[in-house]
């Protein structure tokens, strides 16, 4: 396995964005917000492959863009806007998930216990932070609101996954978190490990995660195909999707 | 007709803005933030504002630095990906010089909309198990008096003044604005006084004769700065993209002396009457 | 005064629009929405002389419109956009009043009392009404919010000014009440006569008007100049203000 | 790219419909009113409809005529001037057939924001002093918690279909509304469902190259009817003002009777396919 992951070249950033690409089905409205090419990337490559029916909203407002360019510092600028068919701002699209119609909303956060409490604000005390986060941008809102909400990360240790939270920013429809070792699910007011990347194993997952890892069955994320990868290198080919690593 | 003639230098503008005022900025990140009156905020040393945004960056960074600021009221204060965190805001932040009132973006767009209708608060629906409600002042709980559920509520935020950069407007303050809008139409609605900065001066009858109206009308600005680049170094959609050099250069500077020459260098530029 | 009045053929019209125009100041937020053509001249016609500046806000969302043709069966259509600067539609006019900042509306309604209160709504039971009006529109929440709320109304008898209304649907901020007979002002809690137009008289008034007419003395209505005449006569050739007569 | 397509026929899209609905209706007065999918839902006899709109004429008038009505919750229902009142709503409420609930149209506004929002009630400032606080079951004053003032509510209005005409749609679904929007993006945003009927189906490719973006995006929008004169006989700006013999014909009509003889002649027109 890890061979044909050599071989092939994959980076971490491909194997996440594809896992995320796959949880987007046809006909769905998915949203991203700042900092996020990731997300971008997959809701991009989904349109292009299985769910060409999905729709792409994102914070300046075009409806299933097709930008020409990404550009390697946002992705929250107009190249979103190119070529969309309507607009629908960031207002209208926070909304539509309070009335709860956004299927998907990717998300992240900076602390993840193993009951789902989502902590984007403060480390330490809110009113004197130890550390003070940028903020949860829309999560505080749309983790209880979007139909699923997929969490990335580009940060997989004991800080991140904690066995409980400084502070509850939100808690709520967390579908999948994902990591650079693995995919969590939710299940029954729980994380349980989902699926393992190829390019980690079990007993990494274990050492990073600051509570008990459980699981059902062991399984691997699947490697992205060769028709994502081809499509991926098109739509990034300067690679700022591995930007955070 | 007479017309209302608005324009005014930078100086003049910043003038509008008053110490403690409450301060709502237009843009998103490094997308079309208001520069050059960001810049003018700190050379006249504004004290103990209440900045307002949904999600800022260098904007808030900067007036963080420049001792300028008393609160901020955001869903979201960095830069995004390449550029990393706001380290200023950061610091001021948790030194106890700014108090930062979290919000998600969409409790500050309810904020405002709640100012823009006149009414004390506005329910929120998404903001249900969290910390924040108990935390802060601006948030609470109470019931629909139709169906008795309990509601979060956030409290109305009425700037006194925004500050917004458009890439056109007429000299009476009919501001069109291209590309993303973000929240700026919005904002316009909120505050109490406008101050436009537009990259391009066009003429009175330029909306009147175009399907494409202004989108921020001229009874609400109460100043226009005709301001080329009064955006950079962020970027001003179908006009510039971010200045990477002056970026960098400001996120190498470590306090408020290294600012001040910062500033400085910017001032022909920013002094410049067209 | 009756003699000149006849050599000039000025209309009953004629005269409550231009009292209804000088009663806007130049610089001043003005609305009308429906049925509305009598201050849709009087807002044009007080941009055109005394109060070029003066915003004119209306139902169709064009801020500052120059219409070129006006229609006799609408106050509200899309000739009110033509060559407006900016839009500003029905919702946030609403909200610019609600928060203070509207200057005038020019509203209507069904019965007034000598109070100040304004039925717009129903004659008898509001569940099993004996009249449905077509109901306030905007008078209900622009009333109390606007700044000064300039009511006119085409009937002047003793069933349109009563001693108590039938239904209170608002009071608030009225400035004035024009009628074809006179203009009421409001103060200190009740309508005073303010005016008499010259083509009628005291006694006209009183007989017409449901309650005791008060005045702190009798002055008239100013007749419409040959200027304001001439920029009326331009602007609606086709005479749609004397419709409702 | 695979799309949706949504066209469909007139009769179709108001199968979409079901009797006891709410209804929002687009346009406003005699402008841009969706009048053939009025038409039609008289046709199809749909019962006990929930009618919402800020200012209706001719199309609350002719579905009270039609005895498909069962409440209407309008600011005004009236034609204007010239076409004076809407008579056949006036008896329906008179009679008791329809509750007639009044608002301001703003209250509706509001009852439509609080709806797009997901919340359960919207505070308005302007309702003050007023009977219809008393009297209507969908206004009540509660307590601004932060100031502990007394302010009046409004009951969201979630309207479970809106049906609205515009001068431009794709098949998808994306529409284009050409001069006074009036509350149709609202209408769009409040709804659970959205039909649309317009003047010309532009290609898909139209919204996306240019700058005028479509106002409502295809997602919301569960049907498309090709319906040139879909508006008649009242007014679609930039195509066609209204109708006056046909306004004359359908103000002399006394019954239900006459009714069905004036829609069976709007038939061939509203069943023709494009």
């Amino acid at each position: 396995m890890m061979s044909t992951i050599e071989n092939e070249n994959y980076q971490v950033s491909d194997i996440m964005i594809c896992a995320m690409a796959r949880l987007i089905h046809n006909g769905e409205n998915v949203f991203h917000g700042v900092s996020s090419h990731m997300p971008m990337l997959a809701v991009m490559l989904a349109k292009a492959l299985h769910a060409p029916e999905a729709v792409y909203l994102n914070i300046p407002g075009g409806v299933d863009p097709k930008p020409k360019n990404l550009e390697k510092y946002t992705s929250a600028g107009a190249e979103l806007y190119e070529q969309a068919v309507a607009v629908f701002p960031l207002a209208e699209i926070f909304d539509l998930s309070m009335r709860g119609r956004l299927d998907v909303a990717f998300l992240s956060g900076i602390q993840f216990d193993k009951t789902g409490n989502v902590n984007a604000s403060v480390i330490g005390d809110y009113h004197k932070p130890k550390v003070r986060m940028p903020g949860g941008a829309g999560s505080a809102v749309l983790i209880p609101t979007a139909k699923r909400a997929i969490i990335w990360r580009t940060k997989h240790d004991k800080r991140t996954f904690v066995n409980k939270v400084d502070f509850v920013t939100t808690r709520g429809n967390i579908d999948r978190i994902v990591t650079p070792l693995c995919v969590f699910k939710y299940e029954n007011g729980e994380l349980l490990l989902d699926t393992i990347h190829p390019t980690s194993s079990l007993q990494e997952v274990i050492d990073n995660t600051g509570f008990e890892v459980k699981y059902k069955s062991i399984e691997y994320t699947p490697l992205p195909t060769k028709e994502e990868m081809t499509i991926l290198k098109r739509m990034d080919p300067k690679n700022y999707r591995n930007i955070e690593f | 007709m007479k017309t209302l003639n608005k324009l005014m230098s930078l100086t003049q503008a910043v003038e509008l803005i008053h110490d403690n005022d409450t301060v709502g900025i237009g843009g998103n990140v490094l997308h079309r933030a208001p520069m050059a009156l960001v810049r003018e905020i700190a050379r006249q040393e504004k004290k103990g504002l209440h900045i307002v945004k949904t999600a800022g960056a260098m904007d808030v960074d900067l007036l963080c630095l420049a001792e300028c600021v008393s609160s901020v009221d955001a869903g979201f204060i960095s830069y995004e990906t390449e550029y990393s965190l706001a380290g200023h805001y950061r610091k001021a932040v948790q030194n106890g010089l700014v108090k930062g009132n979290e919000h998600a973006c969409y409790t500050v767009i309810s904020a405002l909309r709640a100012a823009s209708a006149g009414i004390p608060f506005m329910p929120v629906k998404g903001l249900q198990i969290s910390d924040l409600i108990e935390v802060n002042d601006y948030f609470t709980r109470i019931q629909d008096p139709f169906s008795g559920e309990l509601v979060t509520v956030v409290k109305a935020i009425v700037p006194d003044v925004v500050i917004i950069h458009v890439q056109e407007a007429d000299k009476n303050g009919n501001a069109k604005i291209l590309g993303p809008k973000y929240d700026d139409v919005l904002l316009s609605r909120a505050a109490k006084k406008v101050i436009i900065t537009t990259e391009t001066i066009v003429p009175d009858s330029k909306f009147a004769f175009s399907q494409d109206k202004a989108d921020i009308p001229h009874f609400l600005v109460n100043a226009v700065v005709h301001m080329p680049k009064g955006a950079a170094p962020c970027s001003c959609p179908s006009k510039y993209s971010i200045d990477r050099n002056n970026l960098d250069a400001f996120k190498a500077i470590k306090n408020k002396e290294e600012l001040k020459d910062y500033l400085d260098n910017f001032m022909t530029e920013d002094y410049r009457r067209y």
